[in-house]
């Protein structure tokens, strides 16, 4: 009996897995990848949607803006992403490299906006920080400050190096890498008008661009700014645990976490809600999701889902995504995003 | 030898007191030794269930709710379309209000409202779809309170912090307070952990759609692993020839036993989903990636336990006239099968607490809906465990030493049926 | 993990080379002691866990002589060899009572020292057990672990002295940096003694040490246990009748647990005055 | 499900094809009474009848199986809308999707166009003919099958040979799985790595000191200079299995000795237990524990002694891993200390040692070699453990020999590099791969020196 029963679960065993392996199955869910930044929202939706919807629940993996925009613009078929999250608007060279990978319709949702925070833990003071500080402190090469036309490799160790109203602390900053378009957003927000409070970097950049990208957009790598990976969430650990650090990242993890990290004043200005939503803090920027038309008809849920987004419930001025740190579109530009979504999504 | 016996004792008699002190300081280093292993477990497993049980209790809160068409924004009840997009949160808010009327204007209104959690909108819809009569009734129903208010009834938000840096305000404190006191909200038994998805809401994150991917997962794995396993130590301890070949086979079986898990999940990663294209995150894939890793472990267990059938058994059999198969399937495969068992299981718990492998094959993602078979998108325990130790909000910790406890629990299981099959059926030859 | 030690009376204070008074009614036949003994045992019994393995035993062990026990598999012989240095200490389950007197001391007392008794009652096994080590280190270990030589150069003075005695010097001389198990089974059983006697010990106990040797081997080892006798106590146990008649000068007939009679070898071996004696000896059983 | 009644139908004929062989060996001796004339037992030419029709068939199946869809799809979507063909094979492939979704019924029928929903039809047509092609082809198998073993079996054919012989062989072929194992991992590795050194020189990637792997993703992006000297991850998984160790090795040696040589049987009846469920723990959870408990109480420490001391330290990973490693020592240490015989420990006590100058000078030095192997094993095993350093120990690149800083390994950048972003041809991922090549081919190493020397002790014991 043994023998015979060995006999069929070895022969049986793999021909059943090899036939459900090679069996194709459909995909009955929406998939989304991208931004860690964007990723709390839309996984938000995406439940919201799964809990009250007639459709699966969407599939958020948080990959990064640029691997995101790798894996969606791939290509066209069940095995690509749906939809991308973005913590900045797609670029040229994505809408590219999508349009050769067959992706030629793409639905731009932005759902609203987020300033990007250097908090320290609630253990320290608060910094008072410039723009033109936050350059000095992070760049590969500053101006030499002998000859402010030559540049040279970057000497500040502490803060008080960069500017001297500053603590004495040392450098020590956590923040994205460069597949984030957190990092894009920064080196946007923060590097570049730093660098330009030099006179001669600034007018380079209507003379070589590429040149002022390299000054002002060149991070430095001896270990005073610490590429943290796409989590986030790890950063604001780690900012608890090591209170002589700041990290770099959404404000939506800022407000999560208020219990135990705070933000710093940029150009005077505290990161909060209503400052972010009012203009006046400067460093902040839109965040998108991106969707695939062509899927839309197909990926049962997918335009609903998008429906979901755009709606009042979940982007408007009181939606469960403002409670999840989301600044809102003001009212006009949101009911502008929401018909032209709704129009293009049909 | 110019040494005399008694001189020998003299000697002895000086060494003694610095060899008994050398003795027992080496023995009280083992004795810490052991003290510092067992102290160790006992730690861990307080910590975690010090951090965890309170999860498995949750903060409800019980209100009167009015399906009213008013604030609904709703006035045909048979509609479907309608139904799904009504605006159940506004009925959860005027519930609260009726409590608390002074709470007036957009921001306490909102302050009050966040008390509860967003799924009591869903529990709402869910009812006023089942039954569209309840449309401008009113009910008695309790829901999840949320995550914040949950924290702060079991101590783990401090009201002693200036406002600003704790979750919810003075006023949301004094209203959780006031609806303590009228017994309307309260610690009770959290159904929910065992019987939901993963969500972003700490309140509503159950660990049922990962303990179901472990499940699909484990199925896969045994299914391949153990008739395959099982087979192979057969051949290597009955039939193998000894040659360079078994010599291979074997060498490689006790080498893949201990090569890092991790690079289980790179050969699948690039194997099944890179070559094969197989679905990422599914169960499928995990299940064949364990399979692979438990293998080695199910066959070396397994010949150990054939190994220990006693060559007497063997030469009984065949000198009964029996094939080399028959001997194999009538006398020593029943007689080792306890310790394969034993072996099985002890693979099994493995794999199910393994971790590193699956994070290559994707199955890191957040997934709501408990997978309904083998290529759903799923997670398992452990990587569930990873997600939430990941997350920011304190309630998850919560949650992840309860996960840990559901996990270790399952192990315990486990690892006591293979201590119990072990004993049972231990022979002595 | 130490046997329970029943010590009903404390070190009496006889002079060390009297013997001390035998009990009333022991059922052993021949004379159990002698003029100046080293160890006196008396009402010895030995328990595994339940099992009542030696059943009050008293004998004496004198100086500068070889006393062979023999008897037949499971008499008890190994056991009251074990219990003369407490290595029956190392069984579990394993229970002495009654009194094994050295120069007027209960080696059961509690306030013996069992290392210092071991220093002074040397072993060798049955099986030859040389340590995973050199040559040298095996005889050296034991001087070593006791503080016996002041310097390098006493220690390579015991060293080879011990395996001068021990007859084995002109054979290992050369090699005493390879390893102790690469030697022939008679020359390990050659270190090993070498190793007892390194320490110096009044009295060498011996378990078989021929069983696992070839003919030549074990008449070297005869020789040399003969040899030993000029300097020490040493009791044998054995099989070989012919050799307990060749190697000692007293033997002792150990049947079921019980001492069945002691004698002057020749006396033993040519009238043996117990009739269990006379059947093991005359080969009727055993 | 039409796989599974095929299954299920294939079964009931493999049970037919046995019934039939059984029945045909006992009719051609003259029923039950004639089993001695038979070469074997009647069991035996049905089983090989039913192997015969089964194995065939159930190849058969299989490859129907796995071609079915892919074929009937491709019939299906021949037929698609022209506006769909025109578009290219990946809208063929969303409007097969919309097909299966529709059949699967995850969408409703009403919101599917009309096109697809005759393409449904067409798809359930068309899998309803090769449903019946291949009963009918199984059915014609299993006959065929049949037929031959009827026509085979006679009273001298030796059926129990043949089967044993197809018995022995599906045996061997599950034992050889180990190799194709060890196989496909070497090349599902050393593909992406060659790929890998492609870009990266060997050398550079061996020697190099900065690991720097965040190159840019496009074209008008200035990334970092993305470098991949493999050093700081190589010193990292040293200090942090080194640390490991450190504790691992004494605590789980002596506990060792303690629980083999002191212990009483009780003690080490219920220790022995306790000590070995910290490695039946998920890493995950020493992860989390490393993380969350440990990490920050070292911190705690290390200021109130004035250090200073990172969060996610190379410490907190390797004390934690060490904890976990004991059982993994003591339990290799304690078979190895048992397996040394008791005459060697009575040589040392007959001539007057101590227990402890026993245990240190001759079982301790008799067991060597197996300990030594032993704990081998476990720093391969420390050098591969993931989750904990995924969790504790930080992505911080730094080449320091300062435990109190953050340091991370090459598993932790093997998780970092592979998930999340996932592009197949950037050097970023493809590193991921090189290092995993690196990390199998150390502990393959390390394994084998450890196995081979645990087996040549076991053997001196024998």
């Amino acid at each position: 009996m043994m023998q015979k029963a060995v006999l069929l679960s070895v022969l049986v065993a793999p021909a059943m897995f090899g036939a459900a392996a090679s069996a194709q199955s459909a995909r009955d869910y929406v998939t989304v990848v991208g931004s860690s930044t964007v990723y709390p929202f839309t996984t938000t939706v995406a439940e919201q949607f799964g809990k009250t919807g007639r459709f699966k629940t969407p599939k958020v993996e948080s990959t990064g803006t640029g691997g995101g925009f790798k894996l969606f613009c791939g290509g066209i078929g069940v095995q690509h992403a749906d939809m991308v999250n973005a913590s900045r608007a797609i670029k040229q060279s994505e809408i590219d490299a999508c349009a050769k990978g067959g992706v030629r319709d793409v639905v731009e949702i932005k759902v609203g906006y987020d300033g990007i925070v250097v908090a320290g833990s609630n253990r320290t003071a608060t910094l008072k920080l410039a723009r033109k500080d936050l350059y000095l402190a992070l760049a590969k090469q500053v101006p030499d400050p002998a000859n402010p036309q030559n540049l040279i490799a970057n000497p500040y160790r502490t803060w008080k190096d960069v500017n001297a109203s500053l603590p004495a602390d040392r450098i020590e900053v956590l923040g994205p890498p460069p597949t984030s378009g957190t990092r894009d957003a920064f080196l946007e927000l923060v590097m570049q008008p730093g660098c330009e409070s030099w006179s001669w970097i600034k007018a380079l950049k209507d003379v070589d661009e590429s040149r002022f990208r390299r000054v002002c957009d060149a991070i430095r790598e001896d270990g005073a700014y610490v590429e943290a990976g796409e989590n986030d969430n790890l950063i604001v650990q780690k900012l608890v645990a090591n209170p002589r650090a700041l990290g770099i990242f959404g404000y939506s993890f800022l407000e999560e976490n208020l219990n135990q990290i705070h933000g710093s004043l940029i150009e005077g200005v505290a990161p909060t809600f209503d400052s972010i939503a009012s203009g006046k803090y400067p460093v902040s920027r839109p965040l998108f999701v991106y969707a695939k038309k062509a899927h839309m008809d197909v990926i049962p849920g997918m335009r609903e889902f998008v429906t979901e987004y755009v709606s009042e419930r979940s982007m408007g001025e009181e939606g469960y995504l403002a409670d999840k740190g989301l600044i809102p579109l003001p009212a006009g530009e949101l009911a502008k995003v929401r018909a032209a979504v709704l129009s293009k999504s049909k | 030898m110019s040494r005399t016996a008694a001189d020998t004792r003299v000697l002895v008699e000086k060494s003694l007191r610095r060899r008994y002190r050398a003795e027992r300081r080496f023995r009280i280093y083992g004795i810490v030794s052991v003290f510092v292993g067992v102290a160790f477990v006992l730690f861990l497993f307080s910590t975690i269930v010090g951090q965890g049980i309170t999860a498995f209790r949750q903060a409800h809160i019980t209100l009167d709710v009015h399906y009213d068409a008013a604030a609904l924004g709703l006035d045909d009840s048979s509609d479907p379309a309608l139904l799904a997009t009504a605006n159940y949160p506004a009925v959860v808010r005027n519930a609260l209000r009726d409590i608390f009327p002074e709470a007036e204007g957009r921001v306490a209104s909102r302050a009050l409202g966040a008390l509860v959690s967003v799924s009591a909108s869903h529990e709402l819809q869910r009812r006023l779809e089942a039954d569209p009569s309840l449309l401008g009734s009113r009910e008695r129903l309790r829901f999840l309170a949320s995550a914040d208010v949950d924290q702060l009834l079991k101590g783990g938000i401090d009201r002693t912090l200036p406002e600003q840096a704790r979750p919810l305000s003075d006023q949301q404190i004094a209203w959780v307070d006031a609806l303590t006191a009228r017994g309307q909200l309260g610690l009770a038994f959290n159904k929910g952990f065992l019987s939901q998805g993963d969500s972003r809401e700490p309140e509503q994150a159950g660990v049922l759609g990962a303990l179901k991917g472990s499940l699909y997962t484990l199925v896969i794995t045994l299914l391949l692993s153990f008739p395959m396993g099982v087979a192979a130590a057969i051949y290597l301890e009955e039939f193998a020839p000894r040659n360079r070949w078994t010599d291979l086979v074997e060498v490689n079986i006790n080498n893949l036993a201990a090569v890092p898990s991790i690079v289980f999940g790179l050969l699948g990663l690039a194997l099944f989903l890179n070559v094969f294209g197989m679905p990422r995150s599914a169960p499928l894939v995990g299940g064949l990636v364990l399979s692979l890793l438990t293998l080695p472990t199910i066959i070396i267990a397994s010949r150990a336990a054939i190994k220990a059938v006693p060559p007497s058994i063997r030469e009984a059999a065949l000198g009964m006239g029996a094939s080399r198969l028959q001997m194999v399937s009538d006398h020593v495969l029943p007689l080792a099968m306890p310790g394969v068992l034993t072996g099985t299981i002890i693979g099994m718990a493995r794999a199910l607490g393994e971790t590193a492998p699956l994070l290559m094959i994707g199955m890191v993602a957040f997934i709501v809906d408990p997978p309904r078979g083998f290529t759903d998108p799923a997670t398992v325990l452990p990587v569930q465990i990873y997600l939430w130790a990941d997350s920011p909000e304190r309630a998850f910790v919560e949650r992840t030493s309860a996960a840990i406890m559901v996990l270790l629990a399952f192990l315990i299981v486990m690892n006591a049926a293979a201590v119990v099959l072990r004993s049972r059926f231990e022979r002595r030859w | 993990m130490s046997a329970a030690i029943d010590s009903q009376s404390s070190a009496s204070p006889a002079t060390p080379a009297a013997s001390l008074p035998v009990a009333e009614g022991i059922k052993t036949t021949g004379r159990v002691t002698v003029d100046n003994p080293i160890i006196c045992a008396r009402g010895v019994n030995v328990y595994y866990d339940d099992k009542h393995a030696l059943r009050d035993v008293s004998i004496d062990i004198g100086r500068n002589e070889v006393l062979a026990m023999i008897g037949p598999s499971g008499c008890g012989k190994s056991t009251f060899l074990r219990t003369i240095n407490r290595m029956n200490d190392t069984i579990p389950g394993a229970r002495v009572t009654g009194q094994m007197v050295m120069e007027g001391q209960n080696i059961y007392d509690r306030r013996q020292d069992v290392v210092q008794l071991r220093a002074r009652v040397g072993m060798v096994f049955q099986k030859p057990n040389p340590f995973p080590k050199t040559i040298y280190e095996n005889v050296a270990y034991g001087p070593r672990i006791h503080g016996l030589a002041a310097n390098r150069a006493e220690l390579d003075e015991i060293v080879h002295t011990s395996l001068r005695r021990a007859g084995l010097w002109e054979e290992v001389k050369e090699r005493l940096a390879q390893p102790g198990t690469g030697l022939s089974g008679g020359q390990q059983q050659r270190l090993c003694i070498a190793r007892a006697i390194a320490v110096d010990p009044e009295v060498i106990l011996m378990d078989e040490p021929c069983s696992a040797l070839d003919p030549i081997a074990t008449a070297r080892i005869e020789d040399l246990i003969d040899e030993l006798r000029e300097s020490y106590a040493i009791v044998i146990v054995t099989h070989s009748m012919q050799q307990a008649a060749r190697v000692s000068q007293r033997t002792a007939y150990f049947h079921l647990g019980d001492l069945i009679e002691v004698g002057e070898t020749d006396r033993i071996f040519t009238n043996p005055r117990h009739k269990l004696t006379e059947d093991y000896i005359t080969g009727r059983f055993g | 499900m039409s796989f599974s009644a095929s299954l299920l139908l294939l079964l009931a004929l493999i049970a037919l094809g046995y019934w039939v062989g059984r029945s045909r060996s006992l009719q051609l001796v003259g029923g039950a009474g004639g089993i001695r004339r038979l070469h074997s037992l009647p069991s035996y030419y049905g089983i090989l009848a039913a192997l015969w029709c089964g194995l065939p068939a159930l190849l058969v199946l299989a490859l129907w199986a796995g071609f079915q869809d892919s074929f009937i799809s491709r019939l299906v979507a021949a037929g698609a809308p022209a506006e769909v063909l025109a578009a290219g094979p990946a809208h063929v492939g969303l409007f097969m999707n919309d097909v299966r979704n529709l059949l699967a019924g995850s969408i409703a029928s009403e919101s599917a166009s009309e096109a697809v929903r005759a393409a449904a039809g067409h798809y359930i047509q068309l899998r309803g003919i090769a449903r019946m092609a291949l009963t009918g082809l199984l059915v014609v198998i299993v006959i065929v099958g049949l037929a031959f073993a009827r026509a085979r079996i006679a009273p001298d054919y030796r059926a129990r040979n043949a089967v044993e012989s197809v018995l022995e062989k599906l045996l061997l072929a599950c034992s050889t799985l180990a190799v194709f194992v060890t196989v496909g991992i070497f090349l599902s590795v050393i593909y992406e790595s060659v790929l890998f050194f492609r870009q990266v020189p060997v050398h550079e990637f061996l020697f190099g000191t900065t690991w720097s792997p965040q190159t840019a993703m496009r074209a008008d992006q200035v990334g970092s200079s993305g470098s991949f000297g493999a050093v700081p991850l190589f010193v990292g998984t040293a200090m942090i299995s080194g640390i490991a160790m450190l504790i691992a090795v004494p605590v789980g040696l002596l506990s060792a000795i303690y629980l083999a040589e002191y212990a009483t049987r009780r003690f080490r009846s219920w220790a022995k237990p306790l000590l070995e469920v910290l490695a039946g723990i998920p890493t995950v959870v020493y992860g989390f524990f490393a993380a969350l408990t440990i990490g920050p109480a070292l911190r705690g420490i290390g200021e109130s002694v004035g250090l200073d001391v990172a969060s996610e330290s190379a410490l907190a990973a390797g004390l934690v891993m060490g904890i976990m490693i004991i059982p993994f020592v003591s339990s290799l240490a304690d078979d190895m200390i048992t397996a040394v015989p008791q005459s060697l420990r009575d040589g040392a006590y007959a001539l007057g040692a101590t227990r402890s100058e026993t245990i240190k000078q001759v079982v301790l030095r008799a067991a060597l070699p197996g300990i030594v192997g032993g704990v081998l094993l476990a720093v391969s095993r420390a050098v591969g453990e993931t989750m904990i350093v995924v969790m504790a120990a930080g992505l911080a690149a730094n080449l320091t020999a300062n435990p109190f800083e953050a340091v991370t390994t090459v598993t932790v950048q093997i998780v970092t590099l592979l998930t999340g972003d996932q592009e197949f041809d950037s050097p970023k991922t493809l590193a991921a791969f090189a290092l995993g090549l690196v990390l199998f081919i150390l502990t393959l190493g390390l394994n084998f020196l450890a196995l081979h020397i645990v087996r040549k002790y076991r053997e001196q014991y024998e």
